[in-house]
């Protein structure tokens, strides 16, 4: 659809940590400059530059894409910051897509970073100002009511129960402990989801992704760089993102519809009819255990309810039939929001490229997918890649 | 082979940070606001001040809206008149919370719930708190009817209304 | 501006106070634990050195901005340096008029490329002006933290000293 | 090549010091609802995508863009906020229509600067946590150390600074949208009190609230509008070092390497002949004729005297900031550059009025992002395509 083909050539993150040494700018630099390595490119090579970086009240300071630009490799070069909330980080991959499409930049660095552990006494206070100034505020909301709430309505909606949903954090966390960059990473059971600490029924301890420290990036070229730098350039064929109205009371929770629009517009520009054949591996965005299923749905890779059983049967496994978050995920591998988007976009990258180790999902894939989600159970940002 | 590659990033633990085995800078934001409530929820307050809660019509798709607005999101045209809605209603979805906003614990847990407002749109509510309920007894669908702060006692303000309980 | 209704009651038109909850702790990172670990125990500025850029940066960083070297070449330079850049403040962040104005400065330490922003104090009656030769005056070893702060301020060197 | 791209729609709300009584969902719904009547279109329909320009800690809300898309017909549409200037915004949209893939994109850029009540604690924010924010300074010493040192470098002096002032805010006198219009010699603005030597109060431009919208149309799309297309002929936007240590400082770089990118897009060789008028970021006086020498319109250290000669008033050789620029206007944060871009388009299309300037066919609008910032953008307008 794009004048230009734009391929993803090179992907570099750090650890996730709960709490890292480094300043912001340190962790964009050393996930960057993996990412430029990774390609045998350097920084000269590079046109311009996309940051994708969340709450600034995360890393406590105030045009927190300006804070990070050198550290993202921005010096003396166009740099554009992007946002939209937890969908960031899937959200920047396709700004460097359409910077390069757009025929004006041959080689855009994507870097995301959060540091979330600079916020106190805990990073869920700032999530506090993201909820209505006027209205909702002063009730004084935790972020995780509105999963809560949403989580309540899909479980409503389609009968599904907690133990359902609690086996996507087994899988995700075991997935994870293949991940050398993993926070969490666990073997852990259902019953262990279960009886992990209730926070916000019906959200528990384990059902959440933790908060993190970290960055990601990606090196995005126009085909002629690409061929030239790689002979396994993992192309972007399809990009989509639709924003819901901030009106989340007024909507129907059980189900993402802003995620299918976001889907059905990547599909469209990647010629996917019939996304559960032609997509081999999908990295759906899973900060709670119940969001892969519900953007499993919203992606069209099952109809409405039927992500938990296509779970139950062990089609969503590393070795299943459609592998979903081999990765380990966000429940597995951490969350530092934007960052996490990334990471998401950097595996599909590995697994088509069959450069993921460990985690390699078998059967050669050519096509994947990854998708963030975020604001106000608002956002969905999706991205197709093709071998 | 990305397994095999070596990743930075250097972890800290809670203590590294706050007993001092890392240099740390302490900062305090002092970011505050006053923000213009205007029209549409300058009304919504100053009506809730009143005990009732008011919503905006617009007549082109002849949705009645709460929160209300000055505009209509699904037609982009100026709403068009008010409509006052009942503070009754039914209970969208609901959660049990058993932390603060600060994920601090709470002794007794909070119902945090969606409310569809009597009288706007299907499906049309805002956040609010249930109360004399207990969690085992709450359902979804449930009739729910605000609790008020007294007359006096009330600024125009979400929390004028002290909660949403059966009814 | 436009506004969609008639405003009946000008001293009814409200606001909503509001603030950001939360306080920040700030890692000041791997390069920045070197550099003010050696500010603190020694009174000792530690810039680091990119080579193929001929650059050497302070406050150091871990990496070079303009190749992204890792830079692993620690210098020292100052502790005396050249005033580039003056100001006087005479506004706080308050937005009020500040009791004494403060002046700050950017400083180029001795055999450093980059710039030190700081405070500066002269004595009453002797001109400060861009070219001026400055030097640290540090808090005592016992109240410095480990901060940009353990420097109390920038000084004119009393007299040329070669 | 890419096709063109064209200005078809502008629209904006008066600017003053205060909006009582008005949201901000409400300023934007304003500024998007003359927007598109400009255009004649109607958003849910006509427009493919969207593009916000907003930070956080300016609204006072975190990921802001949440609230962004019902007040502007873009709810459940593709949305996305750039965290810059408005101009950063509009390259953004002007890559998206690039690519092929979206025809008609809007672009919103709002302030509610009288909402912050401790702007300059927020604007510390922005400043490095680690080495510059501790010495607890107002942070516009940085723009005091910058003056300083551009006047040494330049040879320009307060004088002519003066005149900037004088000139802009006479400038917005004429401009019924603008805040601070006044009536002043230069002589009264040096002896306005001193704020950060050598900066006095009146070099300071102050803020004002308001909001701005633009629709861009890809040439096929234009054609069809009865909107009387102004074409985006370059486009450029560049990042120095967010670090004070490590930037230039006797010139703006950054206006410099973005005007050298917008230049090439419009095969300009000549800026001085070739732009007819210009709207340049003035949110203090000097960075006018910093900026001036940074985009080639003057040579260095030439701009100062060609202001008090007069040569930038509105029968001057070279118009400058015919709006009233940011110290005329006021400043409007992240619509600050959006607007002067709204000026531009007036001024090309003759619906300047009192101000308009005779036989103007190419302007140029450059916005910065403020303290302590090194970022800018330039976008060159063009009144007729190309042969």
């Amino acid at each position: 659809m794009g004048l230009r083909r734009v391929a993803i050539v090179g992907a570099g993150m750090t650890k996730f940590m709960r709490r890292a040494l480094e300043t912001g700018r340190e962790l964009s630099w050393q996930a960057s400059r993996m990412a430029l390595e990774s390609c045998e490119l350097t920084l000269k090579d590079v046109d311009g530059v996309v940051i994708g970086t969340a709450p600034d009240v995360f890393d406590g300071v105030h045009m927190k894409g300006e804070y990070l630009a050198d550290g993202a490799g921005g010096w003396g070069k166009p740099v554009l910051r992007g946002y939209v909330g937890g969908g960031t980080g899937v959200f920047s991959p396709i700004q460097g897509w359409y910077h390069v499409a757009s025929g004006l930049f041959d080689v855009v660095l994507v870097v995301a970073e959060e540091k979330m552990s600079t916020c106190h006494p805990h990073p869920q206070g700032a999530f506090l100002s993201i909820f209505d100034n006027i209205l909702e505020r002063p009730l004084e909301p935790n972020l995780i009511w509105i999963f809560a709430l949403e989580m309540h309505r899909y479980m409503a909606a389609y009968g599904i129960s907690k133990r359902d949903i609690a086996l996507v954090s087994v899988k995700n966390k075991r997935n994870a402990l293949d991940h050398p960059c993993a926070q969490v990473a666990e073997n852990i059971t259902v019953e262990d989801v279960l009886n992990s600490e209730v926070l916000v029924w019906p959200v528990n301890r384990l059902d959440v992704s933790p908060v993190s420290d970290g960055a990601a990036a990606l090196v995005l070229a126009a085909e002629h760089v690409a061929k030239r730098v790689t002979d396994k350039p993992v192309w972007i064929d399809g990009v989509g993102w639709h924003l819901d109205s901030a009106y989340w009371t007024n909507r129907e929770l059980c189900y993402p519809k802003y995620v299918e629009y976001a889907a059905r517009m990547a599909y469209r520009m990647a010629g996917i009819t019939e996304p559960r054949k032609q997509i081999h591996v999908v990295e759906p965005y899973d900060p709670f255990s119940y969001k892969e299923l519900h953007h499993l749905e919203g992606l069209l890779l099952c109809g409405k309810g039927e992500a938990p059983q296509l779970t139950a049967d062990g089609v969503t496994q590393r070795n299943g039939d459609l592998p979903v978050c081999p990765s380990g995920g966000l429940m597995g591998v951490g969350n530092p929001i934007a960052a996490s988007g990334v990471m998401k976009t950097a595996e599909i990258f590995w697994q088509l490229r069959g450069e993921a180790g460990k985690r390699q999902v078998p059967g050669r894939p050519t096509c994947g997918l990854a998708q963030a989600w975020g604001d106000l159970m608002q956002v969905g940002t999706v991205i197709v890649l093709r071998t | 082979m990305v397994g095999e590659r070596e990743f930075p990033g250097t972890p800290l633990s809670d203590e590294d940070l706050h007993k001092g085995k890392v240099l740390t800078v302490e900062a305090d934001p002092n970011a505050r606001y006053a923000w213009d409530t205007g029209v549409a929820i300058g009304r919504f307050l100053a009506e809730l001040k009143n005990g009732r809660i008011i919503g905006r019509r617009c007549h082109r798709c002849r949705r009645t809206l709460v929160p209300p607005r000055m505009f209509c999101e699904q037609c982009f045209r100026p709403t068009d008149e008010w409509v006052y809605l009942k503070d009754s209603g039914r209970v969208n979805t609901y959660s049990i919370s058993y932390i603060r906003w600060d994920a601090s614990r709470v002794a007794e847990p909070t119902i945090p719930a969606v409310v569809e407002i009597d009288g706007a749109h299907k499906g049309m509510g805002f956040l609010h708190l249930l109360g004399e309920v207990k969690p085992d007894d709450v359902h979804m669908g449930m009739r729910v009817k605000a609790v008020w702060k007294r007359p006096r006692e009330r600024v125009g303000s979400i929390r004028d209304i002290l909660y949403f309980k059966p009814y | 501006m436009g506004s969609l209704e008639h405003i009946e009651r000008v001293d009814q038109l409200g606001q909503w106070p509001g603030e950001m909850p939360v306080s920040f702790l700030y890692t000041v990172g791997v390069a920045g634990e070197r550099f003010l670990r050696e500010l603190m125990e020694n009174g000792r500025f530690l810039g680091s050195r990119c080579s193929d850029c001929r650059y050497t940066y302070l406050p150091p960083r871990l990496y070079c901005e303009r190749c992204f070297a890792e830079l692993t070449d620690w210098v020292e330079v100052g502790p005396r340096g050249t005033v580039e850049a003056l100001t006087v403040a005479h506004v706080g962040l308050d937005g009020q008029p500040l009791a004494e104005p403060q002046t700050f400065a950017l400083i180029r330490l001795d055999g450093a490329d980059g710039l030190l922003i700081h405070r500066i104090s002269a004595p009453a009656g002797q001109e400060l002006e861009l070219g001026a030769t400055v030097e640290p005056v540090f808090h005592p070893r016992a109240a410095r933290k480990g901060s940009i702060l353990d420097i109390q301020h920038f000084k004119p060197t009393p007299a040329r000293r070669r | 090549m890419p096709s063109r791209v064209a200005i078809v729609g502008v629209g904006h709300t008066q600017f003053r010091a205060t909006s009582p009584g008005l949201s901000y969902k409400e300023i934007m719904f304003e500024a998007a609802t003359k927007a598109y009547a400009d255009a004649a279109i109607d958003p849910r329909r006509d427009i493919d995508s969207f593009v916000c320009c907003s930070e956080d800690l300016s609204e006072g809300t975190g990921i802001f863009d949440e609230y962004v898309p019902d007040q502007i017909g873009a709810a459940l549409r593709p949305v996305h906020t750039i965290a810059g200037d408005g101009l950063q915004g509009l390259v953004a949209a002007y890559m998206q229509i690039l690519t092929g893939a979206f025809d008609v994109v809007a672009v919103e850029a709002h302030s509610k600067a009288s909402n912050i009540l401790t702007p300059n604690y927020v604007l510390a924010l922005a400043l490095d946590p680690i080495y510059v924010r501790p010495l607890g300074a107002h942070p516009h010493i940085v723009a005091g150390l910058e003056m300083s040192r551009y006047l040494h470098a330049s040879g320009a002096s307060r004088e002519q600074c003066a005149h900037v002032v004088a000139k802009n805010r006479g400038n917005a006198l004429f401009n019924e949208a603008a805040a601070y219009g006044a009536d002043l010699e230069p002589d009264e603005i040096l002896q306005a009190a001193a704020a950060f030597e050598p900066l006095s109060r009146l070099d300071i431009s102050a803020a004002a609230d308001g909001a701005v919208v633009v629709v861009l149309a890809s040439e096929a799309r234009a054609r069809t509008l009865d909107a009387e297309p102004v074409w985006v002929l370059g486009a450029g936007w560049c990042t120095d070092s967010p670090a004070l240590d490590s930037r230039q400082w006797d010139t703006a770089a950054y206006a410099r390497l973005a005007a050298q990118q917008a230049y090439r897009l419009a095969g300009i060789s000549v800026p001085s002949r070739e732009i007819d008028f210009a709207e340049v970021d003035d949110t203090f006086s000097y960075k006018e004729l910093q900026h001036l020498e940074a985009l080639g319109l003057f040579r260095p250290g030439e701009a100062g005297p060609a202001t008090a000669e007069g040569l930038t008033t509105l029968d001057g050789d070279l118009p400058v900031n015919p709006s009233g620029g940011s110290l005329g206007v006021g400043h409007l944060g992240e619509a600050t550059g959006l607007y002067r871009l709204v000026e531009v388009v007036r001024q090309l299309r003759e619906e300047a009025g009192p101000r308009q300037l005779p036989d103007v066919e190419v302007g140029l609008a450059q916005s910065w992002r403020g303290v302590p910032t090194a970022t800018g953008a330039v976008v060159v307008l063009g009144k007729e395509p190309e042969a």
